[in-house]
């Protein structure tokens, strides 16, 4: 039997590695890997939980598959969002896109 | 009186404020019409109120309707001896503020006079109101318009002047918020009559003490008391003409009010302890204020520091009744230094009112208030100077006019209870005797005249109308003292005995 | 040590690994085919945590469309995949300790606390069930899911439509 | 209004109609003005003297005095009542002020014709008589004060009447608030007295019980200690009467209010103002004669005593006709100041009475001379007599009265406060206050001689010393004026007579005046040798001065022969440089120091260290800035900078970049993770 606090562990470490890559990409792609990555991360632990705690309810089971559509969604728009910004301004350097500091 | 009387003053402004609201820019006239119009009906209403008062009757007009259940917030007003000729002035102040600036306000006239009647119902809401949280609200309201008011139609400074009024009264403001929790935990209550007569405090006193001095820093900064009054010489200065009234002439009521309705009855014991420290602020305040006038230059800044002076007697008069709060022999003392307190809450009103509206006369014909450049105008404008000598010689508390019994009446009660600080006092009113006549009268009305002011013309009818209510009142007050203080007293002893 | 533990070791290391130069690799191709071995290597994890259902969604979707999907941006936006470009920006070390620290809080709290060591007996069908709750307790998120899904569509070819 | 003492109330009424209905409707109608004025004083007049006639054959009026409550003001749950009085002083008062200034307002027809603010001029001196009159028939201290600050009003406006002139503004403000500063020692006294007793009225401080509990009362004072209230009170009130009668050292006012109007010189220094100290004095007697040995009187007796001689020495050396006058004035007053000092109260109050008339017939004539000669300097005057022969023959009637000649009526009033002085330095012996006074008194009776001889014959005798005097007889609207009060000064005196002296004290009602007055005090016996010593010192001061000035009249360029008096001439002429010691260590130190405290309290304005907040930094500033005084505002202002100064550097934290952002909030987490890790629950 796989104890619970081993996915926990591994989901935690996904996570972190999703954190670190989030943080440290200069390439908008790389940062949005690094978003699936946590999500990815969030999954193991919902489900794990749900199949641990409480596998009478599928609240777990929903979410993740909610969470999955919506990663879907996000990496749809956001892979959208860098292919505009790559034929406005050339890049996908994040540092290069700082509008909001003005 | 069994219709909502004190609900009406208080909205009717709002309503009248709602209505300029919805009016078209461009019919200035209409809006500035209107808006008198509207200030109209809470003076007569208020007038209503202090002949309907009965003398030593407590609380009266009271309504009480449930307002946020959940916390115990009610909708509760009231009004005794001490608010009603507050509420009175506030009424009277408004109406002549908003007739002076119908002919002086060029811009934005549509929100000015929205905002206007915005602040005298936050005012009147300050007042009338017997619940913190409904206390704590208009105390706020008030705060936003007189903020637009500097802001948008003050002088050259006014958006530093703005800011800093802002910021003073809003850090007191959340003092007392906190100081307000701190009781209703304790009470179990926002009403401010019932909290009163809990005595929250009476165990725990470190804990009424830091609430005693939240509420302080909140009232003391509106007065304003010494060290908290810097902001007031720059909101007056830049403020334009009807506000810097309103300013001197109710917002510095506000606090004084609030020591009298709030802290006074809540928190007796920490008053009584503390009270030589308010008596040492407040006779600083007499002094120190009266000194820094006589060094001003300019006129209005002038009347802003008197004010700082003139308040201190207020505070004094307070502090000496606290002082000698659990010595019975003492309340006819007491008494009368309260009733000389808001006596002088009263008088400073109408004084500085007229001294500030003074002021604006003479800023719109020569658009300058330094004292160096005037000289000789008597003869110019003796009109002016008539009117100008009649509200300076009230303000320097000559016998006769309504200035001097506040004065004698505080320094009457105080001397009884703590002679000291009386007595150090009363240097302040040789100070205010010699910035008001050194300064204002003779460097503006006396001496050589001045060829650079031989076009000056002397006042309009307009101003006239305007500056005639407060003469009458200093006068009428003057000489027949007794048709106000028999309000006060009654209400003061009642206070006091209570304690 | 079970066959489930040692799969899971074995499993997870690999996806760790896979992460790990997921978000260090210098080269961006590189990072997106790891980053589908790592979609894989969790589709197993959700084997042995009993939803196959969830194991092959993942693998259709993370793998099959979101993986595909980026490969295909980087691909669109060529010059960036260049193998010699750094890839780190100037705050990357703060960043890996942040989250060396993270994973290490994280970590220690998960092993402070007592979990139950054994799985329940799965009482109901989870596959059944989990159609059930779409259709039942979770109609109206589902259908907002639908929805954002619609827009996100839509959105993204207006975003990466050409004017 | 059964009596017709209730009448009382409406006696400062009427002058005071007149000066509302003169400022606010007439201002236009010199005429009217002119009519209103005299109306409401006249009026006044006729009512205070029927009061005064009826009183005075009143026995139980004089004793007892007769109260008119006005209004009562609620304290607390006691009443304060304010009413008005007649009694035995007030009596006495009454005949003197509506009198004398019904003389004056006539006359100020004459002396101010032409003025551009003539009307006011009228509205003015009625408000001012409105105060006198208020003042002496209050019935307590309050009403009194009010009264009295109301005249201090009246003063500042009308010794500041031509305002364009820069010495008559600043005399007006030197005039008020030099009496504000003796006020403020009298209300303070005012507070003790009431917060002691708790009454003002007059009528309960002086009754049997309240003296008693006074006397019995302890007070503690700063750095004096424990001492009896009564004396304490009593020196306080007398600081208004310093102020007010222009004692040393609140003297400097009144030869500077010289600036004013002639005719608002009368008014001040003989019917109103001054003699509203002494009266002051007088009617709270009873307090400072309740512990004789105490400070109350000794202080009252060296201030009268030492004013009434400094004052006659500088008279000596003005030049200024009214500046004499005025000096003298002082003196005088300090005559009847020290007579209360020792004791004698009706001596004071009779020269009071006296004084006021001749001293406002003196004023009026020297009024009479400016106008008809156009100047104030003596020096430039000479030969008067002729030109202007009621003037002259009036003004030497009150010169008589004033140096004490037998039998004008100042000889009758001087002469009672010598003798008394004398009587109560035989019982204490020489070092006793008494003595100081009688020699003292005696000694500026001799130099009052002189200088009255003095004035006479320079403005009157000898030649015009300029040419530019083209002097002619004043109006009769002001020499009828000077007549009637010319016989007051001559006859008034009479009614004082000691009542041992021979034929003459039979005849005037043995001592009416102390009858009127004195009923509670013994009278002073008559002393031969005393009253020949102060003939002979008045009559040798005249001779003295006929022999200066009189026999050799001044011939034009020739200096003054006291100009021979060398360095004590030039202190005496610059009056002991007091104006200037006060204008040095007290004038400006006060400004100097207001002026520093809006230094400190407004430095910002001028504070150069806010132009190096963007150069040196924020926190550097902000320390000059509590070093430099700046400890309240600046605080106020630090905030905000310092706000700013974390807004600077917080600014470089927003780079626009969202994984700085991120990378932030995870440190946040990460540390309030920490946080809820390493503190207990």
């Amino acid at each position: 039997m796989v104890p619970l606090s081993w996915f926990l562990v591994l989901g935690a470490a996904l996570f972190c590695i999703g954190v670190y890559g989030v943080l440290s990409r200069r390439n908008a792609i790389g940062i949005l890997m690094g978003v699936e990555l946590i999500l990815n991360a969030v999954n193991i632990n919902l489900i794990a939980f749900w199949r641990y705690r409480t596998p009478d309810h599928l609240t777990g089971l929903v979410f993740a598959v909610f969470v999955m559509a919506i990663a879907a969604a996000e990496a749809a728009v956001g892979l959208a969002l860098i292919i505009a910004i790559y034929r406005t301004r050339n890049t996908v350097i994040v540092e290069d896109v700082d509008l909001l500091k003005m | 009186m069994d219709f909502p009387i004190l609900t009406l003053i208080t909205f009717v402004p709002l309503l009248g404020s709602l209505i300029v609201l919805c009016m078209p820019k461009e019919k200035e006239r209409l809006i500035k019409q209107f808006s008198i119009a509207v200030s109209f009906i809470p003076l007569i209403l208020s007038i209503l109120l202090w002949v309907n008062l009965e003398k030593g009757g407590g609380i009266q007009f009271e309504e009480l309707v449930a307002w946020i259940p959940a916390i115990r917030v009610n909708y509760h007003v009231g009004a005794d001896g001490l608010s009603v000729p507050l509420i009175f002035l506030t009424a009277l102040l408004t109406t002549l503020s908003l007739f002076y600036s119908s002919f002086t306000i060029k811009n934005r006239v549509k929100e000015f006079f929205f905002l206007f009647l915005l602040l005298e119902m936050g005012m009147f809401g300050v007042f009338v109101s017997l619940d913190f949280v409904l206390f704590y609200v208009f105390w706020e309201i008030g705060l936003v318009p007189m903020y637009f008011l500097i802001g948008v139609w003050g002088g050259p400074r006014r958006e530093y002047a703005a800011i800093k009024f802002f910021i003073y009264t809003l850090v007191g403001s959340v003092a007392m918020l906190l100081a307000i929790i701190g009781i209703y935990l304790n009470t179990g209550t926002f009403d401010i009559i019932q909290a009163a007569a809990m005595r929250p405090f009476v165990e725990n006193f470190t804990l009424g003490a830091l609430a005693f001095w939240a509420i302080f820093l909140a009232f003391a900064i509106k007065v304003p008391m010494f060290p908290f009054h810097t902001w007031l010489p720059d909101a007056h200065v830049e403020a334009p003409t009807a506000g810097s009234v309103i300013l001197a002439g109710i917002l510095l009521k506000l606090g004084c009010y609030g020591f009298f309705r709030v802290l006074l009855p809540m928190f007796p014991e920490q008053f009584h302890r503390f009270a030589p420290i308010i008596a040492v602020l407040a006779v600083i305040s007499i002094v120190y204020g009266a000194m820094v006038s006589m060094a001003q230059w300019d006129l209005k800044k002038l009347i802003a520091y008197s004010s700082v002076s003139h308040m201190g007697y207020v505070m004094l008069g307070l502090a000496a009744a606290a002082f000698a709060i659990g010595s019975k022999d003492m309340l006819t003392s007491q008494a009368i230094a309260m009733n000389g307190a808001v006596f002088q809450m009263f008088n400073h009103g109408i004084i500085t009112g007229a001294l500030f509206f003074l002021v604006g006369v003479i800023y719109e014909r020569a658009h300058t208030r330094d004292l160096k450049a005037f000289g000789g105008l008597a003869s110019k404008v003796p009109y002016y100077y008539g009117i100008m000598l009649v509200a300076g010689l009230a303000s320097l508390g000559l016998p006769g006019l309504a200035g001097f019994w506040g004065e004698f009446f505080v320094f009457r009660g105080t001397f009884a209870i703590a002679p000291v600080y009386a007595a150090v006092g009363v240097i302040g009113i040789v100070f205010t005797a010699a910035y008001i006549l050194w300064k204002v009268i003779q460097h503006v009305f006396l001496g050589p005249f001045n060829e650079k002011w031989a076009n000056l013309t002397d006042m309009e009818t307009y101003e006239k109308i305007t500056l005639w209510p407060l003469v009458i009142f200093m006068v009428l007050f003057g000489l027949y003292p007794p048709l106000i203080v028999d309000t006060i007293n009654a209400a003061m002893t009642r206070l006091l005995s209570g304690l | 040590m079970s066959l489930p533990q040692i799969l899971f070791l074995v499993v997870g290391v690999i996806t760790l690994g896979a992460a790990v130069a997921v978000v260090t690799s210098r080269n961006v191709l590189h990072s997106a085919f790891l980053l589908a071995l790592t979609f894989f290597g969790v589709a197993v994890l959700y084997v042995l945590l009993d939803t196959p259902y969830l194991a092959a969604a993942q693998v259709l979707v993370y793998i099959g469309a979101i993986s595909v999907l980026i490969i295909f941006a980087i691909m669109l936006s060529r010059k960036v995949a260049a193998p010699d470009l750094v890839q780190r920006n100037s705050q990357w070390l703060l960043s890996l300790i942040v989250a060396v620290l993270l994973f290490g809080v994280l970590a220690y709290l998960t092993l402070q606390t007592a979990w139950p060591a054994a799985k329940q007996a799965l009482g109901v069908d989870a596959i059944g069930g989990l159609g059930e709750a779409f259709v039942g307790t979770y109609a109206l998120p589902f259908e907002v899911v639908s929805v954002v899904l619609l827009v996100a569509l839509v959105g993204a070819i207006i975003i990466a439509r050409e004017r | 209004m059964t009596e017709l003492y209730d009448w009382v109330r409406l006696i400062p009424l009427f002058p005071f109609l007149a000066f509302a209905i003169i400022l606010l409707f007439t201002q236009r109608n010199q005429k009217l003005s002119t009519y209103l004025a005299w109306a409401g004083i006249g009026i006044t007049w006729l009512l205070g003297w029927t009061i005064v006639f009826r009183a005075i054959g009143d026995k139980h009026v004089l004793e007892e005095g007769f109260r008119a409550p006005i209004f009562s003001i609620p304290t607390g749950r006691g009443l304060l009542e304010l009413g008005f009085q007649v009694d035995a002083l007030t009596t006495a008062m009454l005949f003197m002020v509506p009198f004398v200034c019904l003389m004056i307002f006539i006359y100020s027809k004459g002396y101010m014709h032409g003025d551009p603010r003539y009307s006011r001029f009228f509205a003015y001196i009625s408000l001012f008589a409105t105060g006198m009159l208020g003042l002496i028939v209050s019935d307590n201290l309050l009403l009194l004060y009010i009264f009295w600050e109301v005249m201090g009003l009246c003063s500042y406006l009308l010794i500041g009447f031509w305002y364009e002139k820069p010495s008559a503004m600043k005399a007006g403000l030197k005039a008020f608030i030099t009496t504000r500063i003796g006020d403020v020692i009298m209300f303070l006294g005012m507070l003790l007295l009431y917060s002691v007793t708790g009454t003002l009225s007059f009528h309960e401080i002086f009754s049997e019980e309240t003296l008693h509990f006074l006397k019995e009362t302890t007070v503690w004072l700063p750095l004096v200690g424990t001492v009896s209230v009564a004396p304490v009170i009593a020196v306080l009130l007398f600081g208004g009467a310093v102020g007010k009668s222009a004692q040393f050292p609140l003297h400097v006012w009144l030869p500077d209010a010289m600036e004013g109007p002639t005719p608002v010189s009368a008014l001040i220094h003989a019917a109103t103002m001054v003699s509203a100290g002494v009266y002051l004095v007088a009617r709270m007697f009873p307090i400072f004669a309740l512990l004789p040995e105490t400070a109350s009187m000794s202080v009252v007796a060296f201030i009268g005593g030492f004013t009434a001689l400094l004052a006659a020495t500088i008279a000596l050396a003005q030049d200024d006709i009214k500046r004499v006058l005025a000096y003298s004035t002082i003196s005088q007053l300090g005559y009847m100041i020290a007579a209360l000092g020792v004791g004698a109260y009706v001596a004071a109050t009779f020269h009071l009475i006296t004084h006021a008339f001749f001293k406002a017939l003196l004023f009026l004539g020297s009024g009479s001379v400016i106008h008809g000669a156009g100047t104030q300097d003596m020096m430039e005057m000479g030969g008067l007599r002729k030109k202007m022969p009621i003037t002259f023959w009036t003004f030497v009637a009150g010169m008589l009265a004033l140096a004490g000649v037998p039998p004008f009526a100042g000889f009758w009033s001087k002469d009672e406060i010598l003798a008394h002085a004398f009587e109560e330095f035989m019982h204490k012996g020489v070092m006793s206050w008494p003595f100081f006074v009688w020699l003292v008194l005696s000694l500026g009776a001799l130099l009052t001689a002189f200088y009255m001889a003095r004035q006479v014959f320079l403005t009157f005798y000898g030649e015009p010393r300029s040419h530019h005097m083209h002097a002619h007889e004043s109006p009769k609207v002001m020499t009828y004026p000077l007549i009637a009060l010319a016989v007051f000064a001559v006859f008034l005196g009479f009614v004082g007579v000691p009542e041992e002296f021979p034929v003459l004290g039979p005849l005037f009602g043995h001592n009416l005046f102390h009858h009127i007055v004195g009923h509670q005090y013994p009278a002073t016996p008559l002393n031969w040798g005393v009253m020949g010593l102060s003939v002979l010192l008045a009559l040798t001061g005249l001779f003295l001065g006929w022999l200066v000035y009189g026999r050799n009249p001044l011939k034009e360029g020739q200096p003054d022969p006291m100009t021979k008096l060398g360095p004590v001439y030039t202190l005496l002429r610059n009056k002991y440089y007091i104006d200037e010691f006060y204008s040095k260590f007290i004038v400006r130190p006060a400004v100097a120091l207001a002026t520093l405290l809006f230094r400190f309290d407004n430095s910002w304005v001028i504070d150069p260290f806010v132009n190096l907040v963007g150069k040196i930094g924020v926190w550097l500033s902000d320390l000059g800035r509590i070093f430099d005084l700046n400890i309240i505002d600046g605080i106020v202002n630090g905030v905000a900078a310092v706000t700013a100064w974390f807004g600077k550097i917080l600014r470089l934290t927003q780079t626009g970049k969202a994984q700085n952002y991120l990378l932030v909030a995870i440190l946040t987490v990460l540390l309030l993770l920490g946080l809820y890790l390493y503190l207990p629950m």
